[in-house]
């Protein structure tokens, strides 16, 4: 904070004037408000260029949320919530709230940098923008040489310019983009997938019974989501919740069960059970959308509530209450798939029992139930990758079932790397991707990295994996960048985008900017495919409708209606085989897959030692935010969470250094002594104890989730599965 | 239980796409991809002249029957510019994304 | 115009302790990112019940802008004082950090400020409120815990919650009159 | 040879206090150079600590010495006459020393010498002590001034004046503590009365200090009527320490009867909790006990054990004001860490607090001591 001006004196000229306040502000109908913020002359035009109000979209974490930036005098004051933008209910989370330190952060990454020290070191040069280019530009050719353009992976994560990325990895030719998905949620939408042929958004909103498992909403906030949650229609609403913690969402929950970590299917199987065998599913819906019900029956026949209980500790007589009650208030019913999905190695299956059990009730694409997103469809930029013949595969081609060809397997890919099978790969170019800390197994990682003969991080700050780099290229923040417009599927899609409300700082770039200039000097064909200004962009973008243009200036968010439609898939084919909800999958058959989900109980650990579990809270976006200085100041470290009973056996007080030793190596952090835990697990939050001096705030700061936890894997995704690991806690 | 079922059902998807499989073997989907951005999908977009067309507008099944049982003489005669090999192309990257193919949604 | 008496309505049935109201604070306000400095919080009620039967509530606060203000009586340059509508605020240049304003105050509702060199504490935002927008942590609250506005107007939203729902206000028996409500 | 003994006894004796002072200059350099929050172990919770609880020992150590010394010129007891001058001089330093401690406590000392006069709060506790010592140090100047010129019928009127004015002053400080509602430990009109009593003891105790080490210092012997003002003294002391102890005992026994929230946790936190071994150890057995033994005993109320009983009190005051100060603030406002049990808060003054606590005492001592050595107090001025 310490380049910010202070604000203090234009501020306190404010204070005292006479008021004429319209009230209830918040509570208004978005027409109203609107009238309202020019009646108050909130917004100034943006005809003045050092103080406007800048409609723009958040960059804090995935979910996007609309903000109004306040700049004054040249400096961005405040990032206000838009009241147009409905998807996040016009809210500002702290993250979104403390987006200004991304900017004005001294730990920026500010100019570009060649590395002088050794690897990890953080010894950096400052460089000219040009030599910086010129240098990744020479390595990529060498490197297209010694080992063929496979031999550069291109590593990336979701960001409105990320686009700008990966076409420049399709047009140097590498078939390797290794994207954050198979940390995330590509098991959910593999389950999901080949059941519904997509992966639906739950109507939380308007639906009457939520089952949650493990998706904690108070915490992992997702627009709207973790608000709807909360609000729902008609206080018939019910909210069941299983996880092993005592979360911030098992607070807010009617009902909370510490279930055994990774037994969740069998809960699942058990409600369908009882759904089918008590006749309790939609007969009509399930005779007409769906296939394979008849081999469902005799396949749940052994999953009774009983044999449940037995494996996920829920009492039997809840399992069948629940599956009851749930039945009953169907169609608005949800079992909700959540977003991370990187639990266990049968993840794919347990989203898939799920994804049944929803389909069995008839919630399928109906108010209140699992709707298949809508997208607002934009035309794509046009542009032609040159053809390159002898490409390999992907490094990690046919290592899971079913991988995505754009977004691969950390897990497998990493593993293949350090391989050198059945090629090489020598360079790492990396967008926004920060796997020193987001990839479990750290170690590993910086064995791959380690073996790399190039590697160019392109962020906005040092972090670990920037650290780790021979050439930074510093990126221009979301608060400085012209971005394309973005369209945000789901229940109620808009479109998006980013206007700049201040210049790049120091000598930071936009990654268009960045992508242009590499091309370039790659040469007149891969320059070609970079051959517009990203105001030509986004008339690309929107040339069936300019309008959108317009609105996205005057609200800074567009939607064609004012509220959502179902139903649009009734009656059409969906996206799998049959065109029908694959109760059982033939495609998985046909793979030599468990057709239906087939109940595979998790490992128990060696004794006293306890199930590691990770997870979120509400002022942290995974490892980008920890660094900021107003969420580090909610949230200075990350302390181990231990069960009261626990602690109290081996003696250990609430507060005190602990060693945390998995089979991986051991870290010490802070204890946390708590009644919110099963005492068979502890938990750690991400983000922490970091390997990057550059990070100032949180340098030495708590432990590294992804240090301690091995790399198991879910095969059928290739997603990474992170609550095998085991850890023994003892006193430092 | 479901073994037999699984056996019969295995059997016959086996059979049925026997001929798919063959077919659509040997192409190269991203020469495909770039034959069809380069030659077919100036056209195939609105406002080109011809029907707005992707890989996801159709399903595997009918990508296939639209390349191996096409009568279409338009088509036909659109489709004899291309050498064999590079119409395998073209069909493998079609079949690879059409709507129902294997490639799983992404996120972001 | 009428006199306003702002005041504020907590639903804490919704908070989710997502700290956005106390980030979106220190934003607007400017306030120095150091320990203790916060003019709103967000505490964790105790934990009821036993494991696995748990139960717990999140409890937003912030200067209860009290009718009665000890924190006014109590500053011996009157650097403390209460402004036309009902907000209680600090002249920060009468204000000589003898900080009995802080052992005064029965909520813990304000912090000495090192930056502005004198005792800080919530205005409801009076440099919005006053120009007829809402306080920050109102304004971006996520699941709207938070309602704003005037006790005067039978109209406004805060009038009608207070009317239709029972509630409670922060150690009552103190007599500071408080002017935050927590429905219960 | 005494000349010799007493030479180096006050090159020592001057040594240390100059050492303490310069310590407190240092500590007051640091805080003025690096600011209070970073030299002040004060959190928002607790923002009183050990220099406001050092400003009360010293204030109300000055109104208890003209409170006592008043005995003599005012009221016309006779033992009491011999000490009057000194008494009011000590009493000036130890009020400016105490102006001086709290002025480092404020962040802004110069502010209020502006805004206490241009917007005043006649309902602030803390205005009137302003006002009220302010005052008070006025009239303690015109007495002494008074003594110096032998004017006895301005010294009693003023004496009079002073005496309404040192009471009305130093309850008003345990009003300051005794108003705030919030703050259930101190609430109530009990620690305006126990100021007064306190001041009392403090002045008692200060005197017999005084007297004796004034004719140690020199080293001439004690004269008579210096001995039995000693004794009075310690007689009058032991009362007073009687009285004291039914004082404390009774602000305790309410405190844990009804376990009233916010009194019952401080008053642990005294007998069993953080501050307990300051309770105990200097303020109920040096402080109190100790004393009142040695006082109540005929053998010990010698002119060294009224001194001793004197010294002994002086220290158990001093961590009585700082217990006092911190265990009303030591219950937190607001439970802050959900299930946890929740505990006291934590304060420890820190190092720069201590040097200028350890710098002030020092620099009162060396100034008296010096003033001692300059001019002659000890003509009691009356025939």
């Amino acid at each position: 904070m310490t380049l910010k001006p202070s604000k203090g004196i234009s501020r306190r000229k404010f204070m005292l004037l006479s008021a004429c306040a319209a009230v209830g502000f918040g509570t208004m109908s978005i027409g109203k408000r609107f009238q309202a913020l020019a009646a108050s002359k909130d917004i100034i035009p943006l005809s003045d260029l050092g103080n406007r109000d800048v409609f723009t979209t958040c960059g804090m974490c995935v979910n996007k949320c609309g903000v109004i930036a306040r700049v004054r005098n040249g400096v961005i004051e405040k990032l206000d919530p838009n009241p147009y933008f409905l998807k996040s209910r016009s809210m500002l989370c702290a993250r979104g709230n403390a987006g200004v330190d991304s900017v004005y952060s001294p730990d920026r990454l500010k100019y570009p940098m060649i590395r002088t020290g050794q690897r990890g070191e953080g010894k950096f040069r400052r460089a000219s923008w040009d030599e910086a280019l010129d240098l990744v530009v020479k390595n990529l050719s060498d490197l297209a040489e010694k080992y063929g353009r496979a031999g550069t992976v291109f590593v990336s994560s979701e960001e409105f310019q990320e686009h700008f990325f990966t076409t420049f990895a399709e047009c140097y030719g590498s078939p390797n983009t290794l994207r954050h998905p198979s940390l995330c949620l590509s098991s959910n939408i593999q389950g999901f997938g080949a059941t519904f042929g997509t992966n639906p958004t739950p109507d939380v909103l308007n639906t009457d019974y939520i089952i949650m498992s493990g998706a904690n909403r108070s915490e992992a906030l997702i627009t709207p989501d973790s608000i709807d949650m909360l609000t729902g229609s008609g206080g018939r609403r019910k909210l069941v919740y299983l996880d092993p913690r005592f979360t911030k969402t098992a607070a807010k929950a009617d009902e909370w069960f510490p279930i055994r970590p990774g037994t969740d299917m069998a809960f699942i199987l058990a409600m369908i059970h009882v759904i089918v065998k008590e006749n309790l599913y939609d007969r009509k819906f399930v005779e007409e959308q769906t296939e394979g019900f008849d081999k469902l029956v005799p396949h749940i026949e052994a999953y009774s509530p009983e044999w449940a209980a037995a494996k996920c500790e829920i009492p039997a007589e809840d399992i069948r209450r629940i599956a009851r009650e749930f039945a009953m208030a169907a169609p608005k019913a949800v079992y909700y798939q959540g977003r991370r999905s990187s639990f266990f190695d049968n993840d794919t299956q347990m989203r898939r029992a799920m994804a049944i059990l929803n389909a069995i009730i008839g919630n399928w694409d109906k108010i209140g139930g699992m709707v298949p997103n809508s997208q607002i469809p934009l035309e794509g930029h046009e542009f032609v990758a040159p053809f390159y013949e002898d490409i390999p595969e992907r490094l990690e081609a046919n290592a899971a079932t079913y991988l995505s060809e754009k977004d691969g397997s950390w897990k497998y890919f990493r593993d293949r790397v350090l391989e050198q099978k059945p090629y090489p790969v020598k360079g790492m170019m990396i967008y926004k991707q920060n796997p020193l800390v987001s990839v479990a197994n750290r170690e590993k990682t910086l064995k791959m990295m380690e073996q790399m003969e190039f590697i160019c991080t392109i962020d906005i700050t040092m972090n670990d994996t920037a650290c780790y780099s021979d050439v930074l290229l510093p990126e221009a923040t979301y608060l400085e960048r012209e971005d394309p417009i973005e369209s945000l599927g789901g229940i109620h899609p808009v479109l998006v985008w980013r206007e700049p409300c201040i210049k790049p700082m120091y000598e930071s770039r936009p990654n268009l900017w960045i992508m242009q200039e590499l091309a370039k000097r790659m040469g007149d064909e891969m320059s070609a495919s970079f051959n517009y200004t990203m105001q030509e962009y986004r008339e690309h973008q929107v040339k069936n409708n300019p309008e959108i243009l317009k609105a996205l200036k005057e609200k800074g968010v567009y939607y064609e209606k004012d509220t959502p439609t179902y139903g649009q898939t009734i009656g059409k084919k969906l996206k799998t085989k049959s065109g029908k909800i694959e109760i059982f999958s033939q495609k998985y058959a046909d793979k030599g897959l468990d057709p239906l989900p087939v109940y595979k109980h998790p490992e128990s650990g060696p004794a006293g030692q306890y199930r590691l579990i990770l997870g979120r809270t509400a002022y942290m976006t995974h490892g980008t935010t920890a660094n900021n200085a107003f969420l580090f100041d909610i949230m200075s470290e990350n302390h181990i969470w231990l069960h009261t009973s626990e602690a109290m056996k081996k003696g250990l007080k609430d507060g005190q250094m602990v060693k945390v030793k998995s089979p991986l190596t051991t870290e010490s952090l802070r204890l946390l002594i708590t009644e919110k835990i099963r005492p068979d697990c502890v938990y750690l939050s991400h983000g922490f104890g970091v390997l990057s001096k550059g990070q100032r705030l949180i340098f030495g700061k708590g432990g590294s989730d992804a240090a301690l936890v091995e790399d198991f894997v879910e095969p059928i995704s290739g997603n990474m599965a992170m609550h095998h690991t085991f850890v023994e806690v003892t006193a430092a | 239980m479901y073994r037999n079922g699984l056996l019969m059902s295995v059997l016959v998807v086996v059979c049925m796409s026997v001929g798919l499989a063959l077919a659509a073997d040997g192409g190269n989907s991203k020469k495909g991809k770039y034959l069809w951005k380069t030659n077919c999908k100036t056209c195939h977009v609105e406002g080109g002249g011809a029907s707005v067309l992707s890989p996801s507008s159709k399903t595997t099944k009918e990508w296939t029957e639209f390349f191996d049982k096409n009568t279409n003489p338009v088509i036909m005669e659109k489709c004899k510019k291309f050498p064999e090999a590079n119409l395998k192309d073209i069909r493998t990257y079609m079949i690879e994304h059409a709507k129902d193919s294997d490639q799983p949604e992404t996120c972001g | 115009m009428k006199k306003k008496r702002f005041a504020m309505v907590f639903d804490i049935s919704k908070c989710i302790d997502c700290k956005a109201c106390t980030v979106a604070c220190k934003a607007e306000n400017n306030i120095p990112l150091v320990k203790d400095n916060y003019r709103n919080w967000i505490t964790e009620g105790p934990l009821r019940g036993k494991y696995p039967k748990l139960g717990q509530s999140y409890i937003p606060g912030q200067c209860m802008q009290c009718a009665n203000p000890p924190c006014e009586h109590v500053c011996p340059t009157s650097a403390t004082y209460v402004n036309v509508d009902g907000i209680v605020l600090v002249d920060n240049k009468k204000c000589i950090g003898c900080k009995y304003c802080m052992t005064a105050c029965p909520y813990d509702a304000r912090y000495y400020n090192e930056k502005t060199g004198a005792v800080d504490k919530c205005t409801f935002c009076v440099q919005r409120t006053s120009v007829g927008r809402i306080p920050a942590c109102v304004e971006t609250c996520p699941t709207k815990v938070r309602v704003f506005g005037d006790l005067n107007d039978p109209e406004s939203e805060v009038s009608k919650l207070l009317t239709k729902h029972p509630y409670r206000v922060e150690k009552p028996e103190i007599g500071t009159q408080p002017f935050l409500f927590y429905l219960v | 040879m005494t000349t010799t003994i007493t030479n180096s006894k006050n090159i020592i004796g001057f040594s240390v206090l100059g050492l303490g002072t310069l310590l407190g200059l240092v500590s007051v350099g640091y805080v003025l150079m690096i600011g209070h929050s970073n030299a002040y172990n004060l959190t928002r919770q607790i923002p009183w600590g050990i220099l406001i609880s050092t400003y009360v020992f010293f204030a109300v150590s000055c109104s208890g010495l003209c409170l006592v010394s008043s005995l003599g010129h005012v009221f016309g007891i006779k033992e009491f006459e011999a000490i009057g001058k000194r008494a009011i001089l000590v009493a000036i330093l130890a009020l400016l020393t105490g102006f001086g401690v709290i002025a480092m406590e404020l962040d802004h000392p110069f502010r209020m010498a502006i805004w206490v006069i241009l917007s005043p709060n006649p309902l602030s506790a803390i205005w009137w002590m302003g006002t009220l010592y302010g005052l008070y140090l006025i009239l303690l100047c015109i007495e002494l001034y008074a003594f110096i010129k032998e004017n006895h019928r301005l010294a009693s009127l003023v004496g009079l004046v002073g005496f309404v004015v040192a009471i009305s002053a130093c309850s008003n400080l345990g009003a300051v503590f005794g108003l705030l509602e919030a703050r259930p430990f101190w609430h109530g009109p009990y620690l305006p009365i126990f100021f007064i009593l306190s001041a009392l003891v403090s002045g008692c105790a200060l005197l017999a200090l005084i007297v004796y080490f004034n004719h140690s210092l020199r080293g001439i012997e004690m004269p008579p009527e210096y001995k039995k003002f000693m004794i009075t003294l310690g007689k009058l002391q032991a009362l007073l320490l009687g009285i004291l102890l039914f004082f404390i005992i009774w602000k305790i026994i309410p405190g844990l009867y009804e376990k009233y929230p916010g009194i019952y946790e401080a008053t642990m936190a005294a007998l069993s909790g953080k501050l307990s071994f300051n309770f105990w150890f200097f303020e109920a057995f040096l402080g109190l006990i100790l004393p009142f033994i040695l006082l109540l005993n005929n053998s010990t109320r010698t002119p060294f054990g009224v001194m001793l009983a004197g010294l002994l009190t002086t220290v158990g005051v001093f961590f009585m004001r700082y217990d006092m100060v911190i265990a009303g603030q030591i219950v937190p406002m607001r439970i802050s860490d959900g299930g946890k049990a929740t505990g006291v808060l934590h304060y420890v003054p820190s190092v720069a607090e201590m040097g200028i606590v350890i710098g002030s005492i020092c620099a009162c001592l060396f100034v008296y001591v010096l003033i001692e050595k300059k001019f002659d107090l000890s003509h009691t001025g009356h025939h």
